[in-house]
């Protein structure tokens, strides 16, 4: 079987072959390897490639792949565009920002209409005791700023969007 | 006479009550907690014998409400309150309470812990007892003429500090005689935007400092001890990240004169139970008084590992009225030791904290000099209303590297999924040539680089490997996905992961 | 030139591999484990960096086949074999085959292997180091009047053994002149009818014996030292169940007797690696070699404990050609240690095996002086297969009585739920007053009697409270049973207690 | 809500009542208890009661509940004779004894036909490299034997009868 994926934005192609149970040849890329598979749970697989043991730990929306391996995280995603969340019909260039985390506004640092550059800090949230500055991923316009200083914010809700 | 306590009432949450929690039953003590709101399944509730329940996660009505630890402690009939570490640990106020509710505080009396948690009173007091302090003003300074005459004094380079400051605001660094009245002008109007109060003091700049601290215990019999040092310059933010004992920068000379100054400033203050004196020491390791810690220290078990004694234990001990079992003579610290904060932040993204739920816990708490301090486990999700400490990873070694690379060894093995930990990081830290020789002071980790890792893209293939192996199997058995309870978090951290990349 | 390997296959399972992966990454080796069918998802898999499956589960198939081990050896390019302990660690077969195909195996040579196998060369050879062996004859008697003058110079209480023998039959002891000659003539024909050859022969019967033993350790420059000894008399039908060091029972001049002459030992058969040599010690403290274990022991790590030294690396360190970095003036014990082998075995139905599903796990191993060295986790499967030992869990203390009431801490913390473990029977022998004294012998387990425990009616009155909570919730929430796959390891639980409830 | 367990052929009755959420009044037989519960799975409970601590893994069957309770394992019967599981018709004072473990079977020490006692081992099984000796649950006549030695036997298999 043949597939494809992305991750930070290149497309990957991997094919497998089931040689005998749990026993799989995978190619990726111009690489062959030999995946000997065990699944613990829906979540968590032991991986034995060519070997080498991997405890990896996956897990899938409809949009992508969470995979933890050997302590460090990857998004995979099963289609190039699924980095960018953005609203229905969203013209191009146009991003929101959304939390990640719920959380309080302690501070807004720009106002609607200002010009930011990417990396400059547009809000201050505040999360397990520690403020954090939300930054602008790009310059542009801030086009919104939905929260004001001291509200409480869920996980999802949109901070502001830059145009 | 000395009777050990029936029950203790642990005044905290996290690592810290575990901690203590392990302490009470080893003693035959019964350890009761108290629990907020969004603590009802932590570990610390799970390991107790007795757990009440005090309200809302926000502080004030939880674990920083005194009257409801006190009412708490009623209830429960418990002897004593350990606060561990925070929350109430350094508050008069309770201590206040507990003296006249007969309830035994472990921990000093109210009176040094006064002293102590005041800077200015502090100062004084130390320097009255002989104890070297910053160089420096104590009082603010006058007019531009005394600025002169005071800074010639302390030399350069020296630090303009605005008195009622903090976070670095009205704050500057002279290192020339020539800068020093323009930049006395600025640090007056910065303090006098930031504070409504323009008056600056002089403080000596440190140049290339270390943060070392001295452990000292006292009983109510009159004996102080020290139990050697703490070197905790891995710092970030001001914030210890990774400490170890004994401090590769000191040598046993200066090892013994900070011991015997940090013994001399608890009986300045007639301390009593576990305390840490905080020194800052320069490069030509000279030390100066920096504060005293009125409690026990996140980083205590490092001196646990080395000297053989339990300073959790020994705190409960000392406060039921039992003398020290043990003389200066006889504490004689072996080997090497180092912990590591793990918390639930992501180093690759800035420390951005990371909640959640962890999905998956292995821990590497086997073999010899391992041990890992945690308040967690599989399942858990931690809460985003606390401070983010996981678990404190310790290990011992005969050498230096024998503990880092034990410290090495664990990292590896220790498997948080589910949420970000900084158990990445601190690979950076330990593989660093400067870590590697002890050779760093507090500025280590702002100078650390973020170095390209060859293990990236095998695991990157391993990640793309197990998408295909994960749909694949899906296709073959056309079973559903993952179910909802677990996907909810999943998406959470995708979205996290989203917002991350984004910045 | 001493260089450390590259690689080492490890060809073990369970905690022990667990053990040794450690041991290699702190020495910066990549560990390689081999695997058979049922151990797919063992601990060990999971934890090493390579892995090879071997076979079906059945031993001769996978962990004793001597040729795939080899092969799998071979095929991940590793130079060294570690053995653990059990399976092939004393197989001097497995050593020729390394000797042969240039792999090196960590362990001592063939020769010392061969001849510390052997239970008459050893003693033979012993005799004439001047180790003192238990008296006895070292041939069979030829009649009954080589009996009455042998007997007669061994002395009474003797026991009368079956040269072919095993499993107590053909045994008998003696304890009068007068019971000799009918004792001989039962012990003959039963070992006749046992083994199919009569021969007896003498030994002297050790009355409150204790079994202590010696680890030392030699490298290939002739260096050996020892490290200490371990108590082992707490056995259940000849396995030993829980171990410490210091024993309670010698003195410092006994121990540094004991040490010299284990050293002795092992340097008669040119020993080399780590090794232990036990030793039955008498009511009057006079002590004879019973055998030397030509490896790891199960019960290594409460010797690391107090040495400060890591017996694993110390091996591969050895296996490499370093020399011993100390002498013997530089081994100092500090502390007291103890071991509590946890078997997946219900101790209140006479340890009958307990294999299957561990539904929920939480182990212990934070606070000071507490490791836990365990081969399974939280979903794992213990297998029906294989040794039943799930974990070592070791405490230290400063004092004996700190070690113990350590060791009850963390017991009482231990939680291993879907299995029957031997956690509860522990805390039956700590808490018992001659333990407690350090006053036993390896007749101890067997005189211990079932002790009430007062906290059963408590503890039944909370699963019935349980139970009433869960079908409450159930009904509310019209929630179907738990899943399926939980359920049928419940079933066999429910079956296994009803069973266990008939006996 | 009442309801009724068998502990040890004892019955004990118990009597739910919600106060608030997850905090619940129970009595059992005189006592009374306040218990407040926290379900972390299914199966997994952590009770508060009456101020004390409990850890409670706790699992049904259509006969009993499976519960450790601080270590500790205890089985309640949802019926009063579900203790002894017979074959449909068994005679009174007849038992089958099945094996709750795989195995193999060492040894048989007696015939069919054989009076035993009580205690008096039948069989031999090993299991986890351990041999294990099954006995006889009561004092009878062995009218079957099921297996030889050598068998290997599977979980839930029949072992022996006694009458």
């Amino acid at each position: 079987m043949n597939f494809s994926f992305w991750l930070n934005d290149k497309e990957f192609n991997i094919n497998l072959e089931e040689k005998v149970k749990n026993d799989i040849l995978v190619s990726l890329g111009k690489k062959k390897y030999r995946v000997s598979v065990e699944f613990l749970s829906s979540d968590e697989i032991i991986l034995n490639i060519d070997g080498k043991i991997h405890n990896v730990f996956i897990n899938s929306n409809s949009l992508s792949y969470s995979v933890y391996v050997n302590g460090r995280f990857f998004k995979v995603e099963k289609k190039p565009d699924s980095q960018f969340i953005g609203e229905k019909g969203a013209k191009p260039g146009k991003r929101d920002i959304r939390t990640s985390m719920p959380g309080r506004i302690v501070k807004v640092c720009v106002q609607e209409g200002d010009k930011v550059k990417g990396g400059q800090a547009v809000l201050v949230l505040e999360a397990m005791k520690m403020q954090n500055e939300i930054k602008s991923p790009q310059s542009g316009i801030i086009t919104k700023i939905n929260p004001e200083a001291g509200d409480s914010v869920e996980a999802g809700a949109l901070l502001f969007s830059i145009e | 006479m000395a009777k050990m306590f029936k029950k203790i009432l642990i005044a905290n949450r996290g690592e810290i009550a575990v901690r203590i929690i392990r302490a009470c039953r080893e003693l035959g003590v019964i350890p009761v907690v108290v629990y907020s709101e969004v603590d009802r399944k932590a570990l610390h509730v799970r390991l107790a014998e007795e757990a009440y329940y005090i309200g809302e996660a926000v502080l004030s009505q939880s674990y920083l409400n005194i009257e409801k630890i006190i009412k708490a402690t009623k209830k429960s009939k418990a002897g004593a309150i350990h606060p561990g570490y925070g929350f109430l640990a350094e508050n008069p106020e309770l201590v206040a309470r507990c003296e006249k509710e007969g309830i035994v505080f472990i921990g000093p009396p109210s009176s040094p812990m006064e002293i102590m948690g005041n800077k200015t009173a502090s100062r004084v007091k130390m320097t009255k007892a002989g104890v070297p302090v910053i160089p420096g003003t104590l009082e603010p300074l006058k007019n531009e003429k005394d600025l002169q005459v005071k800074a010639e004094k302390v030399g350069f380079p020296l630090l303009l500090k605005a008195a009622a400051g903090g976070g670095g605001k009205g704050l500057r660094l002279v290192t020339r005689k020539k800068d020093l009245l323009s930049s006395y002008r600025i640090a007056r109007s910065e303090s006098q935007a930031s504070f409504g109060d323009p008056s600056i003091y002089i403080e000596k700049y440190i140049e290339e400092p270390h943060h070392i601290e001295i452990q000292i215990l006292a009983d109510n019999f009159g004996n102080i001890v020290y139990l050697g040092e703490r070197e905790c310059s891995i710092q970030r933010r001001y914030q210890k990240v990774l400490e170890e004992t004994p401090s590769p920068f000191i040598d046993d000379r200066i090892r013994k004169e900070m011991g015997q100054i940090a013994v001399q400033a608890a009986a300045a203050v007639n301390y009593r139970n576990a305390g840490t004196v905080e020194f800052v020491v320069d490069k030509n390791k000279n030390f100066y008084f920096l504060e005293m810690n009125t409690r026990l220290q996140v980083e205590h078990p490092i001196t646990e590992m080395v000297t053989g004694i339990d300073l959790a234990k020994s705190q409960i001990e000392i406060a039921a009225g039992f003398p020290l079992s043990y003389r200066q003579e006889d504490i004689k610290p072996k080997g090497f030791s180092m912990e590591c904060r793990i918390y639930a932040e992501d180093p690759d993204n800035d420390f951005l904290p990371s909640p959640g739920k962890i999905v998956h816990l292995h821990t590497p708490a086997g073999g010899l000099g391992v041990r890992d301090d945690n308040g967690v486990y599989e399942g858990y999700e931690v809460p985003l209303e606390y401070d983010p400490l996981l678990s404190k990873l310790i290990t011992w070694g005969n050498s230096r590297t024998e503990a880092i690379y034990r410290m090495l060894r664990a990292l590896s093995e220790y498997q948080v999924y589910g949420i970000k930990t900084t158990i990445p990081f601190f690979k950076r830290i330990l593989l660093h040539p400067k870590f590697f020789e002890g050779d760093y002071n507090t500025h280590f980790i702002s100078s650390l680089e973020k170095e390209e890792d060859c293990r990236e893209l095998e695991d990157r293939n391993v990640a793309l490997i197990a998408a295909g192996i994960k749909i694949y199997s899906e296709r073959k058995t056309g079973s559903a996905p993952a179910p909802k309870r677990k996907e909810s978090n999943w998406k959470f951290q995708g979205r996290l992961q989203n917002f991350a990349n984004r910045r």
